[in-house]
């Protein structure tokens, strides 16, 4: 496993999970998971789905009550806290299922995290400067996860967790989200990225694990050969 | 079990040693108990919670009453008779309304409960036959011309009745029908896919326990020898509910104490304390609600000596293996063919003409990034959802256009993505209800014993995953790899020509994955049935495929054998991104 | 002429009546997905607030407001010590809240006697309308209704508190992990459905009889009105009209029992016709 | 932890060991609330059973605090023939089911020589068929609609036509008014009580010109209230009970037909009700009752005394459905010691015709079981005041049921 190379410059610690396992109703899916990632650091979880990736998310978000193991945000042991705890200690998840309130404007999902006036938001992308009072049901599969961004991006936080938010968007807004969660880094926010395709993962991120089988197999830093090493591991 | 029952005859007995006066209460409080367990058999054990029970039990009460009153004495046999078919007739066509297909569970019980308001409000109206306000009374006891049983001998009677049913719904718990029950309960899409008529089981047991219970309030009458609404309105239906709930609605005998305990409770100790005695019943109903919610009786269950609660034993034997099919018929073998298969969801097409070939024994892996449609292809093939348009047919037996439990019927078997197996039953009883589903009608499940008959793969897959030993163990404790392997072996314990497997590697670790690969050549092998599986475990499409089709956006990109997918540029593109890169 | 105006007249003023007694029932059935029986209750505990407060001389405005805090504070009570474990599933739903009604009953009953209490009309008279002479209350009452409906949509919907309460309603957990305490929140708005049940029992008191168990007399029309409504707030008004209209009309022409007996046809109809309850997943 | 099978008989013991023992407790538990101490083998019981919970208490509760002033004064004076009265109470927590399995216990686990009953006529019917086993007299001493007549059965309080008899009459010379309109819930007392008000109004020269029936449990009356005001009525006659009385006084006084515009003769409007109703709307009713609380006779004044300093100025006030059961058990000891037994026949032979003097005036029981006896016009009038218009003595209930 990788070690982690220098010392940030930021006071916090970030994210460090110690043998966490996890699952639904019985069926363990993560079988005993360590990572970390540090404030300012973007990490990259790859692997095909069905490895367990969404069963992490849910589990650090707090949405699911992990079976064993242990979460810390920032040194603070949050393993059992309620997702609106951590939400407080800086922690912002992206799910990715219905990330959006579909009965809501798309206004009030954005005032969810205390965001007035659509121009921020719309500074990321365009199309939602005129979509204020429109419901985000009736946006599309690929706008409802822009304007799930948009709302990460303008909701500060010291901690991401992205599960594929670019999984059904074309290339521009691809570029778009990787250069927010860029954005977000370097002012020390910490981004635990969680992908299916290797392209935006790669480009963004600065260290990777491999998921196979809900346990985190390999981890590395991203370099010039890790595309194709990793394509190889988890290609057709 | 027996000796439990003759602890329960005891009860009737007490009638011949004690007062005239606690006799009748015995009477009565054993039929209200009888009626809290039929409650408990709807609503614990087939998961229909409903009101209706106290309209039932008004409804026998009012047709003894009323046709002992106007035909003489001997007339109330006739209103027993009534009271029987009239609840049964008004629960069967209320039962045709609420539980058929789209039941909801809310719906239902809301529904019931306006219908107690309703014929509350018309008992205390319809002065005629219901003698209004002041109800009837003067009910004959039981008897015939001028022989009347004297008030204990009522209710030795009545108690005998009332201890007699619950033993009989005990043994209807044991029996397939009564397990079945659970399993709808539990799973009922899965019991559905399996050919189990879901419908037909609730409106059934609704209507069963409806009948019942109307039987018991034509008894009741005889032996209060009185009826008047305030006696059958919402609040005695509640009540009902509550002693339900306390004794715990997953057992039978915790309902039928629980009514007999609080009732002589209730009259014992009411008058020395009668201002507190409703405020401590609500603090102790409120306490129960919040920290036991599941009742007393299941602790009473767990204290049982576990010999009394062993589920039955299903004898399971494994078919003599078929001659291979495709040898029979002359000339080419009969294939599993897909065409032109469309499916949209309002606007949007997810499936655009697929068309499928597997001849049998051979194993297709359908493959593809999420979204592109792959279990929307096994979905519409099981029936699960409806098509555009589209033909799949195994030789000359088309599929298109039938109910899900007539294609099960017919070898076509599909193994879910998440495992929804019955975890309330053990492994051979839930083996059982994949046997029988597609085979009988749920009245056969009545009398039918438990002894089945599995194909040679399904034992197979059994022994694999070490299920055959634990025939009689609770599905709810075995591990998930293990629970997939016992959904697949109930998915091929009939007989089957096609078997669509949807990710059945899912969850499981790499050693059951590969386990799972070789069981599924070998299956492919002996039984020989087109297999189609979908999958993402790369290792187990790498071992099992035949042939490979990779799905994109409802429509198929290439189809070809692994290795020749696997070397397509257009694939690679579709599954990592925008540039695919060489090498 | 006269009778037409009055008819009128008097459907708005059952409507008024039924449609705030439903606004609350209709708030935890809506926004909390529970069937609070317990809420005739809750209404009574405000009635006699209101009664107590005005037999120690408080003006009118003050013991509604008493009304509205007592209920408040004995729902916030039963929120926190039995309601929140109920959330999980309907069917707990009705046997706890059934529960809690026994104890509220039979509590006030050991505690404040069991006799009818005498509920002043802080508007007692009729005045002209239209030509006819009806009660200042129930014109007030009118009022009362149609601003209580503004100032509660308003909220729900203008506001961003509304906003959280109807993420809550949506979808528990996305609300939880975007900073809402779910817990918190489902709190204010039981004891907002409670004290709305107080005000009612404060608006109704005047008009009926106060006695411990009169809760009962009010909760069968306002189960029906908030089935008919369906999963929407603001249908109770048209749903709390209609009810009245068929309830006044058919007791007027027909016969009072023939009249209770269409309401309930309707909801038949209605629940026939709805197949589910708002956000329940059937199969 | 296994539980071993040797475990499973001494566990179905206990089982069936607790249910005996739930029952045991019970019969051994006097029946409550009485002063002899239980167990008296010397002592003449009788039942009282009787509403304690809920809003029926408001009749069960006096009706159990005159029965006890009743059998304390009869043990006082020597008791019945040389026998110390016991009073046993049961609680039939206002449901008829309750109230059979309550006379049962009395009738047969108590042993009792007498049943007084004051229920609802639903109540009454439940527990007749066991007294009928039993042969001793049940005594039904409060407000009734009649009807019903058995050998064993004595209905000592007034019926709604005795009630109205006399005082329609009255009212409409009083009030110089004919035109009435009737108004009643949607069950037998009312019904009935109805029907002997048509009769009387006609008889008196006056006019019904209006008749409405609304459901139990009714809160909203305005389309009633709108048909009332419809109708030229001069005069209200309302059979309305319980909660639904004081919904529709309200709701008619706000309306402007209160009782100062439209004169009301009533007679199920007791103190209890009067008092919810207060001041304003209570004024310039009429009621038709058996007794009221502040009879100025000197039988009256004893027993008011004598109830205040047994119980206190705040016990619960006693009305014409709570005062039969002390007139009542008072007639029954009397005939029982004229007759010297407490066997049916000869206490119905000795208390037909008894003439019994008691605090609502003279009552004598006639061979079809009511009660010939006094009913007083009260109006209610300025400040909640109580007018006493006029009292009519021996109104005999024109009962068509014979008992033969």
């Amino acid at each position: 496993m990788a070690e982690l190379e220098r010392a940030t410059p930021n006071a916090g610690v970030g994210l460090e999970v110690r043998g966490l396992r996890a699952g639904y109703d019985g069926s363990e899916v993560l079988h005993g998971l360590d990572l970390t990632v540090a404030p300012g650091e973007i990490v990259a979880v790859l692997g095909r789905n069905g490895m367990g990736k969404s069963t992490l998310v849910n589990t650090l978000s707090g949405s699911i009550a992990p079976i064993a193991g242990s979460i810390h945000l920032d040194g603070v042991d949050v393993t059992t806290a309620a997702p609106s705890a951590r939400f407080r200690r800086g922690l912002r998840t992206f799910r990715q299922e219905r990330p959006v309130f579909p009965e809501l404007t798309v206004a009030q999902n954005l005032s969810m995290v205390g965001v007035k006036s659509m121009a921020k938001p719309s500074s990321y992308f365009e199309f939602l400067a005129k979509r204020g009072g429109q419901a985000a049901g009736t946006l599309s599969g690929g706008e409802q996860k822009m304007l799930a961004m948009a709302r990460m991006a303008s909701g500060g936080g010291s901690m991401w967790i992205l599960d594929e938010p670019t999984e059904g968007l074309q290339p521009s807004n691809v570029e778009r989200s990787g250069a927010i969660v860029l954005e977000a880094a370097e002012r020390g926010c910490g981004v635990l990225l969680v992908e299916q395709h290797l392209n935006i993962a790669l480009k963004v991120a600065s260290r990777w694990y491999l998921m196979e089988n809900g346990l985190l197999v390999e981890s590395g830093d991203v370099g010039p050969d890790t595309r194709r090493y990793i394509f190889g591991r988890i290609s057709v | 079990m027996r000796r439990l029952h003759w602890l329960l005859l005891l009860l009737p007995l007490l009638c011949l040693f004690v007062s005239n006066y606690y006799s009748g209460l015995v009477g009565q409080y054993a039929i209200l108990g009888a009626t809290a367990a039929l409650l408990a058999f709807s609503w614990g054990y087939a998961g229909v919670l409903h009101f209706f029970h106290v309209v039932a039990f008004g409804l026998g009460a009012y047709s003894v009453g009323w046709f002992a009153l106007n035909l003489g004495p001997d007339g109330l046999w006739l209103g027993l008779l009534v009271a029987v078919l009239l609840t049964g007739g008004v629960a069967f066509l209320l039962g045709i309304a609420g539980l058929g297909k789209n039941y909801s569970f809310m719906t239902f019980a809301l529904v019931t409960f306006v219908v107690v308001l309703a014929l509350e409000q018309i008992a205390v109206q319809f002065t005629a036959v219901t003698g209004g306000f002041n109800g009837l009374s003067n009910i004959p006891r039981l008897g015939f011309g001028d022989w009347r049983l004297s008030g204990s001998m009522n209710a030795l009677v009545l108690a005998t009745v009332a201890v007699l049913l619950v033993i009989g719904l005990r043994w209807l718990s044991t029996t397939p029908y009564g397990v079945a029950l659970r399993a709808v309960r539990d799973a009922p899409r899965r019991m559905g896919s399996f050919g189990v008529d879901v419908p037909a089981m609730r409106i059934s047991v609704f209507v069963l326990t409806s009948a019942a219970t109307g039987l018991l309030g034509g008894l009741f009458a005889t032996q209060t020898q009185f009826v008047s609404p305030s006696d059958i309105g919402l609040a005695f239906g509640t009540s009902i509910l509550v002693w339900t709930m306390l004794g715990s609605k997953t057992t039978l005998l915790g309902p039928f104490l629980a009514a007999i305990g609080i009732n002589f409770a209730t009259t014992g100790l009411s008058e020395s304390l009668v201002d507190y005695w409703l405020l401590i019943m609500g603090v102790v109903f409120v306490v129960v609600v919040r920290f036991l919610p599941e009742g007393f009786g299941v602790w009473l269950v767990r204290i049982l000596p576990s010999r009394w609660r062993r589920a039955p034993h299903v004898e399971v034997r494994r078919a003599a293996p078929e001659a291979p099919r495709d040898a029979a018929v002359g000339g080419a073998a009969p294939e599993f063919v897909v065409e032109q298969l469309s499916v949209a969801y309002g606007s949007n097409r997810v499936l655009q003409d697929v068309g499928l070939h597997v001849s049998p024994g051979e194993v297709l892996c359908l493959i593809g990034p999420n979204g592109a449609g792959k279990s929307t292809v096994l979905n519409a093939l099981s029936a699960v959802i409806r098509v555009e348009s589209g033909r799949w047919r195994f030789g000359d037996r088309q599929f298109q256009g039938r109910s899900p439990w007539r294609i099960a019927r017919d070898g076509l078997s599909r193994k879910y993505q998440h495992p929804s197996i019955a975890t309330d039953l053990t492994v051979g009883q839930n083996l059982a209800l994949a046997v029988w589903g597609p085979r009988y009608r749920f009245r056969r499940l009545l009398w039918q014993r438990w002894e089945i008959e599995i194909e040679p793969s399904a034992w197979r897959i059994l022994e694999a995953g070490g299920l055959d030993a634990r025939l009689d163990q609770l599905a709810a404790e075995l591990s998930h790899g293990q629970r997939q392997m016992l959904e697949l072996a109930m998915a091929l314990a009939n007989p089957c020509d096609v078997l669509l497997l949807d990710e059945p590697a899912a969850g499981m670790t790499k050693v059951e994955a590969a386990t799972l690969a070789s069981l599924i050549t070998e299956i492919a092998r002996d039984a020989r049935p087109a297999v189609i599986v979908v999958e993402h475990d790369l290792e187990l499409i790498r071992t099992v495929a035949d042939r490979v089709v990779v799905l994109q956006n409802g429509g198929v990109l290439a189809e070809g054998t692994y290795a020749e997918v696997e070397a397509d540029v257009r694939v690679q593109e579709a599954y990592l991104g925008t540039e695919a890169q060489h090498g | 002429m006269d009778v037409v105006i009055n008819e009128v007249l008097s459907i708005l003023s059952s409507a008024a009546i039924a449609s705030v007694i439903a606004l609350g029932l209709g708030i935890t059935f809506r926004l909390m997905g529970i069937i609070n029986l317990a809420h005739g209750e809750f209404m009574m505990i405000g009635a006699y607030a209101a009664v107590y407060a005005g037999a120690i001389g408080l003006p009118w405005p003050l013991g509604l407001l008493a009304g509205v805090l007592a209920a408040a504070v004995v729902g916030a009570l039963a929120e926190v010590l039995i309601v929140r474990w109920l959330y999980s599933s309907p069917e707990l739903s009705i046997l706890g809240t059934y529960g809690l009604s026994i104890v509220l009953i039979q509590g006030v009953q050991v505690t404040l006697g069991k006799g009818y209490l005498y509920s002043s009309n802080p508007f007692p008279g009729a005045i002209e309308v239209f030509g006819v002479a009806y009660p200042i209350y129930r014109l007030v009452l009118i009022g009362a209704a149609a601003v209580l409906f503004l100032i509660i949509l308003l909220l729900l919907n203008a506001t961003p508190l509304g906003t959280k309460i109807r993420a809550v309603a949506a979808d528990g957990k996305l609300a939880e992990t975007l900073g809402i305490r779910s817990s918190r929140l489902n709190l204010v708005v039981f004891t907002a459905s409670a004290a709305l049940a107080g005000l009612a029992g404060v608006l109704v008191g005047p008009l009926g009889n106060v006695r411990p168990d009169m809760g009962a007399d009010y909760i069968f029309t306002a189960f029906v009105i908030v089935i008919i409504a369906g999963n929407s707030i603001v249908r109770l008004i048209p749903a709390a009209i209609l009810v009245s209209t068929v309830q006044n009309l058919m007791t007027f022409w027909i016969d009072p029992m023939v009249a209770k007996i269409a309401v309930l046809v309707i909801a038949l109809l209605v629940l026939q016709g709805l197949r589910r309850t708002p956000g329940e997943v059937t199969v | 932890m296994q539980i071993k099978p040797r475990w499973s008989v001494p566990l179905a013991a206990a089982t069936a060991a607790a249910l005996l023992f739930g029952m045991s407790a019970c019969s051994q538990e006097p029946g409550g609330g009485s002063e002899a101490p239980s167990g008296d083998a010397g002592a003449l019981k009788i039942g009282l059973t009787v509403d304690l919970s809920g809003v029926g208490s408001m009749i069960g509760t006096p009706g159990k605090m005159v029965a006890e002033l009743a059998v304390e004064e009869i043990n006082a004076a020597g008791g019945v023939n040389g026998q110390q009265l016991e009073l046993v109470v049961a609680d039939n927590g206002g449901l008829p089911q309750n109230t059979k399995t309550a006379a049962t216990r009395l009738v047969e686990s108590d042993q009792v020589a007498a049943l007084f009953a004051p229920v609802d006529s639903a109540s009454r019917d439940a527990a007749m068929p066991t007294v009928v086993d039993a042969d001793i007299p049940f005594f039904y001493p409060t407000l009734t609609e009649g009807q019903v007549c058995a050998p064993y059965l004595f209905s000592t309080a007034n019926t709604p036509q005795q009630q109205l008899q006399e005082t329609i009459p009255v009212v409409q010379e009083l009030e110089g008014k004919t035109k009435w309109f009737l108004i009643g819930n949607d069950y037998v007392y009312p019904r009935t009580s109805l029907e002997a008000a048509r009769e009387f109004n006609e008889a008196a020269g006056g006019e019904v010109v209006g008749e409405e029936y609304v459901p139990l449990g009714t809160t909203d009356f305005q389309a009633v209230i709108s048909q009332i005001r419809s109708s030229d009525a001069e005069l209200l006659l309302p059979v309305v009970v319980g909660a639904d009385t004081v919904a529709f006084e309200k709701q008619a006084y706000d309306a402007g037909i209160g009782a100062n515009v439209l004169p009301r003769l009533t007679i199920s409007y007791d103190d209890n009700t009067m008092a919810a109703l207060g001041q304003d709307i209570a004024q310039n009713m009429y009621v038709g009752m058996g007794y009221d609380m502040d009879l100025d006779t000197p039988e009256n004044r004893a027993f008011v005394e004598a109830y205040r300093a047994k119980f206190g100025d705040s016990a619960p006030a006693v009305t014409a459905y709570s005062i039969y059961v002390y007139a009542t058990i008072k007639a029954w000891a009397d005939a029982v010691t004229t007759a010297g037994s407490t066997a049916l026949a000869d206490v119905a032979e000795a208390i037909v015709g008894q003439v019994n003097t008691t605090p609502a005036g003279e009552v004598t029981i006639l061979d079809n079981r009511y009660a010939q006896e006094s009913i007083h016009l009260i109006k209610y009038v300025e400040g909640g005041e109580k007018e006493f218009v006029q009292t009519f003595d021996n109104v005999i209930p024109a009962e068509t049921c014979s008992v033969s």
